[in-house]
């Protein structure tokens, strides 16, 4: 038997596998397909204070391999969410994880604080990475200064493990990364999206609402098995790897260039019970390469 | 879910009808749609949406080649397998009112489980529907318009509607310009209209929030919201 | 007839379709395959003073619809290149870009000034970008001061045009566009291939023998075309946007996004006469569209 | 070149010939090889490189299903098209000594169509070639060593080779594992070897310098260079 369990600080994840913010909904849209309790993790969709709207249509375009989308954060907002999604995890036996977003400093506090309130919620994904709102969320991202004085406050007003989840649209990512670092960040998640554009020819025109969006899906995989496999160098609080897994090979890749746990995204939405064949391919690995305990695995590229 | 392919026929112009093998206790609501992956690759990556024409003996889709993923269908052969999630999204709401059922194209496709369900619940409706040319028709009941006169009458299938007032309801589907010339029909007669839109999809069961459509309360979810909106609700 | 010429400074370019420099050899493997003289322009493998031996194999790795590579800028030297490539170009009717590369800003200078002198050459592009060589290269692309600095020092000793070609792996890709722009050049090249990584999970080592590699195809199309459009908007000389370039539409939304003359890469080694393809179908889209020239279309996505 | 695909049967586990017409003009040497398209899609996105194992009538490879590329290449059926490029790469050449041809696995397949050179210029060899069973086995001629001993001798097919010495000259393919043995054999013996090598290709014709393999004269390509390369030119 194989050891998949995960620990991070007082967090115990049964397997490694988690799915990733804006690409399982609120967890509960997926009861239907499989049981997602047998998740190490479910990280909802990107929670502001005040509900948001998110960019005009069309927010979505298939590149090749990949998707663009610029959803724009769309989200019911805190309050609807304790008190609509927040009671259907009381029975569930995984860890949520809030995906957070603020347009400033001061809300990503206020957001975090109130959030360290609800026992159903393990940990906080402070997304400082998203390239669709125009204020705040990618300037965040870029500036290690920025990032320790966010990360810093946050981690004042909330007991929670906060992860930081950085672009991959930066010259140096491990930079940022040490900076979150520096500020007791208990977990570093990459990549987020890698901002692109499709024109439409008919049109003449960017085919998006919003012009830009956020590439996911396999095309990146290369790109954030790199930046895990450079930040891994780096920092020593875990990394979590995320960008186009669609495989337990691809899975697995990360676990190598030294992520702790991964999070699917894009693959949720081809294959909605891809995670269970995640955990199983991984298990399967394991015992093929005779080895017992899955953290066994991470950053054993780098010898 | 792997799904046997039975046929997958030519019906007319660039127009295949796909039937699949029912899954034991499939069930579904005229309106509704499937997701398709039409290959094992990440190329197309995203399933694709199609409306549930019927769901009788098997389930059957017609779909009309566009792009590279129908295109990749309409090569697929009876005892291949398919992957389909769903059936997903809203349906059509029966009105106590005159039904007309009027649709433009491949989107004549929804509307023909509907006409089948409502033939089974005994309630009588109006089927309009238009094509180019004669060519592209591919189904056998109501009456037909075709903009070079091929068959039925010659026009749009909005110019058959003359008669419709406010004692009717339609149900509608087709390309954006047979739908705005309807819903200004629409509001000069006095009928109400319900359509069912298209979108970009990636999900089709409302967790990517990719396929919204602007409402006059705001962005809904084609997928979950829809496909079948009052024309009313949509700003256009 | 539509007019597919386009001007750069003195040169014409009888299209706006070359090659990318690194995927068509130095030309001559092509005439197999077509005339390679109806070409706008052919941009040979990065030259640098000395030959170069590259990195250890293996050296690519396919990727969802894209590739690894990591020659490392193997390339017979300046001497072999003057005496036995150049002169084959005497009778071939398209712009020759010599793409050069060096360690140091001094070897960046001697290399320029000696290629100065070759009448078949009509245009350097600066190879800033590579990210396979340790010392140099990657560093000048991410930092607009050396770029200043190195574009500035090549103009003083050559008479050419003088096009930079940048890495994608930077936060801020118009910045170090406009820095270009200061030192005078006359055009700006984007993008190289984006750093990428693969790892072997029968060996659990990196697949590459130099470990990363740099990512092109398809999959990076949405990225190049980003920049470009971005880039169009901070800068006034010409942009040349290359980046999973393989069909008339891609080549086309380039344009429209901003560029003047497009480069195919990749796709040559996929489809060896891809390049006229793309010619022919940028032709007929003018004609369907009833635009008369070319380079009408330069930019109107922005409009 | 889009090229019709004549045939394509499974003669072994996991082992296929696939036949193509010959184009117009078609000309190649034993040791060269084909680069083909296996789909149409940017998935896989490379030409997958193939020996020319004969071209007589038609043009015949024998590949082994591996991956991707090479399970989409065995849902192929006769009627399609597919696209090739080359031939590439340099050739066995003909030594005036005595001829062995030593295979192994799918390594058989380049050895196929120099037999066929051979016999054809009356050129006297003898041929071994190695399968860990007889399911794998695809020829039906030389010397056969099986691991499990299901066809032939039991044992590697180097394991054939002990009364080579000096006078012979080897063309050889296989696993590296074959390759070592069989140099280490060549070492004692004092014959000489040439190997047919394999690498990850981009284009086949020495242009993305991609498929490199350390020489003791620096990094040479597979694709032009080579594939055939004597032994001791390489660094193992
Ligand atoms: C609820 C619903 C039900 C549907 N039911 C049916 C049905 O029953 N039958 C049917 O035939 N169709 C139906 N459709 C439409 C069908 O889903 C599409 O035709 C199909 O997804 C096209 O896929 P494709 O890969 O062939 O085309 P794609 O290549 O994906 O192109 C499809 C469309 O995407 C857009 N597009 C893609 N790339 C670009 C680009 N670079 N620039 C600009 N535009 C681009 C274009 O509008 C293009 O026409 C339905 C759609 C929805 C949402
Ligand atoms: C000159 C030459 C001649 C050849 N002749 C023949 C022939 O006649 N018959 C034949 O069957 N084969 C032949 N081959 C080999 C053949 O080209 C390969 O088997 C084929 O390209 C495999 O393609 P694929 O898409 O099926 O496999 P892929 O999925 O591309 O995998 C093929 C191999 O690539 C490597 N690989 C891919 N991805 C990874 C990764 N993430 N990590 C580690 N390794 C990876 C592995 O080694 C894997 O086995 C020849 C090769 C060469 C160079
Ligand atoms: C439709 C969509 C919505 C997303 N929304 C968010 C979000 O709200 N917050 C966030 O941090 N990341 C968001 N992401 C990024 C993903 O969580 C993930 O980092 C990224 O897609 C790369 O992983 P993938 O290639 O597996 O999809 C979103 C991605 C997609 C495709
Ligand atoms: C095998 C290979 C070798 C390359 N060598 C060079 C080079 O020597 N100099 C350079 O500036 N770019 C080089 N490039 C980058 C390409 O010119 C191009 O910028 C990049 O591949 C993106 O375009 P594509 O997606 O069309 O290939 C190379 C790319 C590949 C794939
Ligand atoms: S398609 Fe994903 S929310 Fe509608
Ligand atoms: S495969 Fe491109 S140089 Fe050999």
């Amino acid at each position: 038997m194989v050891n998949l369990s995960v620990k991070l600080n007082n967090l115990i994840f049964k397997n490694p596998v988690m799915t990733a913010s804006g690409t399982f909904g609120y967890g509960i849209e997926y009861n239907r397909f499989f049981d997602i309790g047998l998740l190490g993790g479910i990280i909802v969709k990107g929670l502001s204070l005040n509900p948001r709207q998110g960019n005009p249509p069309p927010r979505i375009i298939e590149t090749p391999c990949g998707m663009l989308n610029s959803i724009g954060l769309q989200n019911i907002g805190y309050n609807k969410f304790v008190s609509d999604i927040l009671p259907q995890f009381d029975n569930i036996d995984t860890n949520l994880i809030v995906n957070i977003y603020g347009s400033e400093i001061g809300e990503f506090v206020e957001l975090a604080s109130k959030l360290n309130n609800y026992k159903q919620i393990s940990a906080l994904e402070v997304n400082v990475s998203c390239p669709n709102v125009k204020a705040g969320g990618a300037t965040f991202g870029k500036d290690p200064e920025v990032i320790f004085v966010l990360v810093s406050s946050i981690k004042k007003v909330c007991e929670k493990p906060i992860i930081v989840k950085l672009t991959p649209n930066v010259t140096d990512i491990a930079l940022i990364a040490q900076a979150a670092q520096s500020a007791k960040a208990d977990a570093i998640s990459l990549i987020n999206t890698i901002t692109g554009m499709v024109i439409d020819t008919k049109t003449k025109k960017p085919f998006l609402g919003n012009k830009f969006g956020g590439l996911s899906g396999p095309a990146i995989y290369p790109v954030g098995l790199r930046m895990v496999y450079e930040t891994y160098e780096k920092i020593n609080i875990p990394i979590i790897g995320v960008g186009g897994i669609n495989s337990p090979d691809i899975a697995i890749q990360y676990l190598l260039a030294g992520a702790s746990l991964i999070q699917i995204g894009t693959a949720n939405f081809v294959e909605p019970d891809i995670s269970l064949k995640i955990i199983d391919g991984i298990r399967r690995y394991l015992e093929n390469e005779k080895i017992d305990d899955v953290s066994k695995l991470v950053g054993l590229a780098h010898n | 879910m792997q799904t046997l392919v039975l046929s997958n026929d030519k019906v007319a112009n660039d127009i295949y009808c796909l039937k699949l093998q029912k899954p034991y206790g499939f069930d579904y609501k005229p309106g509704q749609f499937l997701m398709i992956k039409v290959n094992n690759l990440n190329e197309p990556l995203l399933r694709r949406p199609f409306s549930i024409a019927k769901a009788v003996s098997s389930i059957d889709i017609y779909y009309k080649v566009v792009g590279l993923g129908t295109k990749i269908l309409s090569a697929l052969k009876n005892g291949e397998y398919i992957d389909i999630t769903g059936p997903f999204g809203n349906n059509f709401e029966i009105k106590y009112k005159r039904l007309a059922l009027v649709g433009g194209g491949i989107g004549v496709a929804p509307l023909i489980g509907l006409k089948n369900f409502l033939d089974e619940q005994k309630i009588e409706s109006e089927c309009f529907f238009g094509f180019n040319t004669a060519k592209d028709c591919f189904v056998d009941f109501g009456s037909i318009a075709t903009i070079d006169g091929s068959s039925g009458i010659k026009g749009t299938v909005v110019d058959m509607l003359a008669h419709l007032d406010n004692s009717y309801h339609v149900y509608a589907c087709g390309p954006n310009a047979m739908l705005s010339a309807l819903c200004k029909l629409a509001d000069e007669k006095g009928f109400s209209v319900d359509v069912s839109l298209e979108s970009n999809m990636a999900c089709g069961f409302g967790v990517c929030l990719g396929c919204s459509v602007n409402t006059i309360k705001g962005y809904k979810q084609v997928c979950k919201d829809g496909p079948i909106f009052n024309y009313t609700e949509i700003v256009w």
